[in-house]
């Protein structure tokens, strides 16, 4: 036995970068957090939250969805021919669940998001152009091209961001839902992060607050399996699903299926209504898959998991083809609308790309706005004193 | 005027502040039921309750980013460092969310919190316990800092920091507050950026902030009494916003600057006021800019070594002698 | 039910500072992590890691926790005359968990702990001399007067210190726990924390690590129901005990009474020969309690806990007393070999007030020691360029 | 000589340290089976294994932490920051951690720790990702700071920094990465503490450190070309220990200095290097101590903004013009 110990093999994961098909199904079935419901199988059109929507709102999430992923396949290709700066972090395959979230929004409920952010912004609202023109680094973008892709927002929406540092918008949650229930509020906080953040420490400290004092929140984790290159099973320890690490701090965790808008939707409500109810927080782990790289500057995409893996999440498991299905099923839609629908938003993406290229830069000057509230608005705070140290 | 001690000075903001401001709270560790570690929010909140004066667990990322969403959504939170010292544990919520967001955002969201508590060394507390983060909190656009010397300094600028629609970074200093001054009833400010000439002289500037300034005014009375030189003693008050005008008027007027702190010398906050005055005092000087600061080693336990580590009268008073 | 989202009361804990008797006993009854064995029922003393002991090793353990408790009433004494310096953090009421835990160290072991240090530095076999000069802040001093009451090391007993900084030492004693296993040396690394120190994230972030790498190393939750005047319950949300949190990261967590050295050893022996055998991770989590205030400059020592509940404790849970019942129960010590054991720690701990007070303050050049090895050692890289920025 | 390019320095400085000491070992995000988001690390964890090259989890407080145990073992880790921005999550294992246990336990305890990653704006990462904390480590008594500007430099300085006894944050830069220059084969060093004239001139010094050397640098070609300036570029290299005598040497020389600095102004670098200059070469001084550093805004997304952020050539030959 001592024997063990005095091995000195660190990892004990196996250098394959990657699973193959029979490992992945063998994961689906099994006990570890990358747990699927199948979409063919499991049925949530009967939940209440989802039983009373209408024709019209079931269409609408199709066209959220696809204008995301229009959205993004835009900005895509302006990344490509080098137009745009920094990363460009691509949820693509993902969009069901800012879609699937913001459609549970009450009015009064907040949300809040890591750097994978543009999915977040469109489905509570942001407009295309707003958005497509941040990412050129114009002045007519969502943050006056200062933000870039990591960092859309828009209060006004309920939306706070767009956040760079893994974890570091964790807390932030925290406080909106502390002023939910401060101001009292009849909402709840939604805060979004990755399997990859919940290592970071202060997502613990989060949990524990948030249980302690109450507070209407709901963690959303989107689990797309991966932290940049590093698998869920290489970074992280866990016991039945990454989400039951709440339940040490008596804090309510469920896993769920993210593909099909339905499940999002009968798992996330109850999640959200608890919390404007009874203002208590959970933790939901949501399944997803992103199938472009962690940004589009990483060039090891294909390397970290098997392009077959990627096949198979765009085959079977691709939440926007699964909820056009539906529709059809439902004969909600026709082959036809749908088609149209994509070329809407085709439209919509292109013409948003149009605005951005189009765009002026942000003025010289406006370099040394937005820093300080009082110095933006000359009060007689903002005048006072040097405030800036450069020339 | 009435006299009270600097701790009740700070009090006596939070006490007017919370009765003011429905928004204003305040949050740390043993602020609440403890009466605070320093008894800095003593009897807060047995008068306002734990809904305005709340105990945190030992979690200060977290509740400083706590701190910083609620202010995005309009509250006005006081948060505590029991020490700035254990700030460097949540330092990313600072510096990354209170310092940034509003610029990555392009000015929809503003952050008006208060971040306080005692940052200084010289109660033989160690290494960890003794930092002085004003000169790299300063050093991010962004944040604002402040750090008042003067029970009559402490509340007019708390009051005003709370009122500052942006982030301050508010230091106070465990040995400065049993100290007494004069304060008077009611609410004032002072304004963030305006330096403070706490003693005229023609003959040196002596430039300082936070503790260091009564340091200054002590090496003052003895270069005065026993040297014949009269020093002008300026207290920043703030670091950033900073009152350049006031210290370029002073060493214009004096020709001399010997600039004092009990940060670490390395890029301390007299670094950065040696810096303005290389450029742009190099005509008005006489002598070179000489410096006095903390000694560049960590902070020692051992008592007496420890008095030796931070400036003291003598130290100033030789420094400016030398100077001649 | 949305009411009482409205509700703004934050906390919902009453305003009384501390428990009465009756809701003390019910919270040892409870399944709440204050959870005690009755030191009179349960008897571990048959338990192997028990069994084995010699009569002379049984009164050693007695001897150091009567050397601990000896030496924290001298620095208290000094202490309150004014000629010590800092903070003053006494273990007292806690003496089994270092002696139990140095009482299992195998040679290649290595511990670390927090601020409330100065117990574990005696039990892995510092004098008390050098101990008690550091908090004299004397050159003669185990840190030389550089680090004081939180800061005692001795490397060479496998003792990593005293660290100030609340959850600090946590990461640190993964590395130790690393190190021996790149090493492949057959030891483990225990790290202690209290109570509150679990709230700080980077806790959290360890226990992932210890769990995904298979480290070495047990953490010891010191919980004595208080991290400075705020006791468990408004600290921490949990589930169960505090150290099930370590269940989320598929590590084995377990409780324990603190106060019986047999039950101690025979919960934590365990987990170090799991450590030392497998290489794997576990937390314990140790009852215990401290009789006097977080430090001794804690002047609402009394306010946040009744003196009932702190005599209770005295009475009823000394982990001294407990240990010298049962070793006179035993017949392998009598009551005047206690005495003699009483008087000789405490001769020992005034001898070495008395050498602390007489050694020779470190001389005012060592403020520069001790900083950068390369300079102490007079290298070539310690005299290339300036390393100190002062005169 | 092979010219390699900087990244290319870095990667042969780990291969060799890997090889010649069995105590060193690599960790951080993605170093090892990613090959480093950067590709530093590149092709190291398939040759050393996977005891020697360690991917962590997201959780850089507990990693550094980790490092600094195992140093305290006798262990040299390497630890990456994918960007040195991610530090501020992790600053307390950094400051009170590797920086003050060797002080607070009167020298028993070592920490031969290398910290190292980019810390450089330049490439719209936006402000949380485009820090420059070499100001703040190196007001650290404890810690050492290097910023090597070439790939020679940083071959050296980090095979150094390997065997240094002391904990060393190493600063590099993603601009510079790609950058080419001649590299012998084979192991060599580069003591820290000894700056490097990168070019002589006898009308003015200009001083910078990391990739503001080469702005620097082409800044002194285009005065010798078009203003018959002749411009000495002093690169600070280490910026903790400082090799003050160099400075000096070069200011007592031309008379005149301008520093250059991609750090934010206020307490930068160039703020402790004006102080060094104001105290003690104010009677070499000609002309006021002059500074070009980051726009002291944070970091701009936007693409062409960003550039006017950071010091250009341009820039400097102004700055440079104005001192005359
Ligand atoms: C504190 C910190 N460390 C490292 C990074 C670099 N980084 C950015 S995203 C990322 C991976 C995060 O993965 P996950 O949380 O799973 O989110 P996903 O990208 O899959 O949406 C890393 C390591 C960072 N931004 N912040
Ligand atoms: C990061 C940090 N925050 C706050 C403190 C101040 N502080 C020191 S000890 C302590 C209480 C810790 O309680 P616990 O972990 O239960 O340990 P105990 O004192 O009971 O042994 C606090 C808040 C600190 N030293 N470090
Ligand atoms: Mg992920
Ligand atoms: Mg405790």
């Amino acid at each position: 036995m001592t024997l063990m110990a005095q091995s000195t093999t660190l990892s004990t994961k196996s250098p394959e970068p990657a699973k193959n098909l029979t490992e992945l199904d063998e994961l689906f079935g099994g006990s570890t957090c990358r747990w699927v419901s199948s979409p063919t199988h499991a049925d949530y059109s009967k939940d209440p939250v989802n039983a009373s929507l209408t024709a019209g709102q079931k269409i609408g999430f199709l066209r959220e969805m696809l204008r995301i992923r229009r959205f993004e396949q835009q900005a895509l290709k302006y990344y490509n021919q080098g137009i745009m700066g920094g990363f460009l972090h691509l949820c693509i395959g993902q969009e069901s669940i800012a879609v699937g979230t913001s459609s549970l929004m009450n009015g009064h409920d907040e949300i809040i998001t890591a750097y994978r952010d543009h999915g977040h912004a469109l489905a509570v609202g942001m407009g295309m152009d707003e958005c497509m023109a941040e990412l050129f680094g114009k002045g007519t973008g969502c943050s006056k091209g200062k933000g870039g892709s990591m960092h859309f927002f828009a209060p006004d929406k309920h939306y706070w961001g767009g956040h760079g540092i893994v974890g570091g918008q964790t807390p932030l949650g925290l406080g909106l839902a502390f002023a939910l229930k401060y101001k009292a509020v009849n909402g709840c906080a939604v805060c979004f992060l990755g399997d990859g953040a919940v290592n970071q420490g202060v997502f613990s400290e989060c949990l524990n607050i948030a249980s302690l004092w109450s507070l209407p929140i709901v963690y959303v984790i989107e689990n797309n399996g991966y932290s940049m290159g590093t698998s869920l099973e290489r970074s992280s320890a866990f016991n039945g699903p990454l989400a039951y690490r709440a339940k040490g701090y008596a804090i309510e965790a469920e896993i769920c299926g993210g593909f099909h808008l339905y499940e999002l939707r009968a798992k996330l409500g109850p999640a959200m209504a608890r919390a404007r109810a009874e203002s208590k927080p959970s933790v939901l782990e949501v399944n997803t898959y992103r199938y472009y790289g962690h940004s589009v500057a990483d060039a090891n995409a294909k390397k970290y998991r098997t392009p077959e893996e990627i096949d198979h999440y765009k085959k079977e498991f691709d939440p926007i083809t699964i909820w056009e299905n539906q529709l059809l099923n439902e004969n909600v839609i026709t082959e036809e609308e749908i088609t149209k629908l994509d070329k809407e938003t085709k439209a919509e993406a292109e013409a948003a790309a149009e605005f951005g290229i189009n765009s002026p830069w942000p003025a010289e000057e406006t370099i040394f706005e937005d820093i300080y509230y009082e110095v933006d608005h000359q009060t007689e705070a903002g005048q006072t004193g040097r405030h800036f140290f450069s020339e | 005027m009435p006299v009270i001690t600097y701790r009740q000075a700070l009090n006596d903001a939070f006490a007017e502040e919370l009765t003011r401001d429905e928004n204003v709270f305040l949050m740390g560790e043993e602020v609440a039921q403890y009466n605070g570690a320093y008894k800095v929010t003593e009897g807060l909140w047995a008068r306002f309750g734990s809904r305005r004066v709340i105990d945190t667990p030992i979690s200060e990322a977290a509740f400083l980013g706590l701190g910083v969403g609620a202010a995005m959504m309009g509250l006005r939170p006081v948060v505590e460092m029991m020490f700035w010292s254990f700030a460097y544990v949540g330092l990313d919520q600072i510096i990354n969310n209170a310092g940034c967001i509003r610029y990555m955002s392009g000015g929809l969201i503003n952050v008006p919190m208060v971040i306080r508590g005692p940052a200084n060394g010289g109660t033989n507390v160690g290494a960890t316990h003794s930092h002085t983060p004003e000169n790299f909190l300063a050093n991010t656009p962004g944040l604002k800092v402040v750090c008042p010397a003067t029970p009559y300094d402490a509340k007019g600028l708390m009051i005003s920091s709370i009122r500052d629609n942006d982030t301050v970074c508010f230091m106070e200093n465990t040995l400065l507050y049993g100290e007494l001054g004069e304060v008077p009833d009611g609410s004032y400010t002072i304004p963030l950026g305006v330096a403070d000439v706490k003693r005229e002289g023609l003959d040196v500037s002596i430039i300082a902030h936070g503790r260091a300034v009564l340091t200054c005014l002590a090496a003052a009375e003895i270069l005065a009494a026993e040297h014949g030189i009269e020093a002008e003693v300026v207290d920043l008050r703030s670091i950033r916003p900073l009152d350049e005008e006031t210290i370029l008027n002073s060493v214009a007027k004096t020709h001399r600057a010997v600039l004092v702190d009990e940060n670490k010398p390395f890029c301390g906050v007299s670094s950065q006021i040696a810096a303005l005055l290389a450029e742009h005092a190099f005509d008005d000087l006489d002598a070179p800019v000489l410096r006095v600061t903390a000694l560049d080693a960590p902070a020692i336990y051992s008592m007496p070594l420890e008095k030796l580590q931070l400036p003291d009268a003598q130290a100033v008073v030789a420094k400016v002698l030398s100077s001649f």
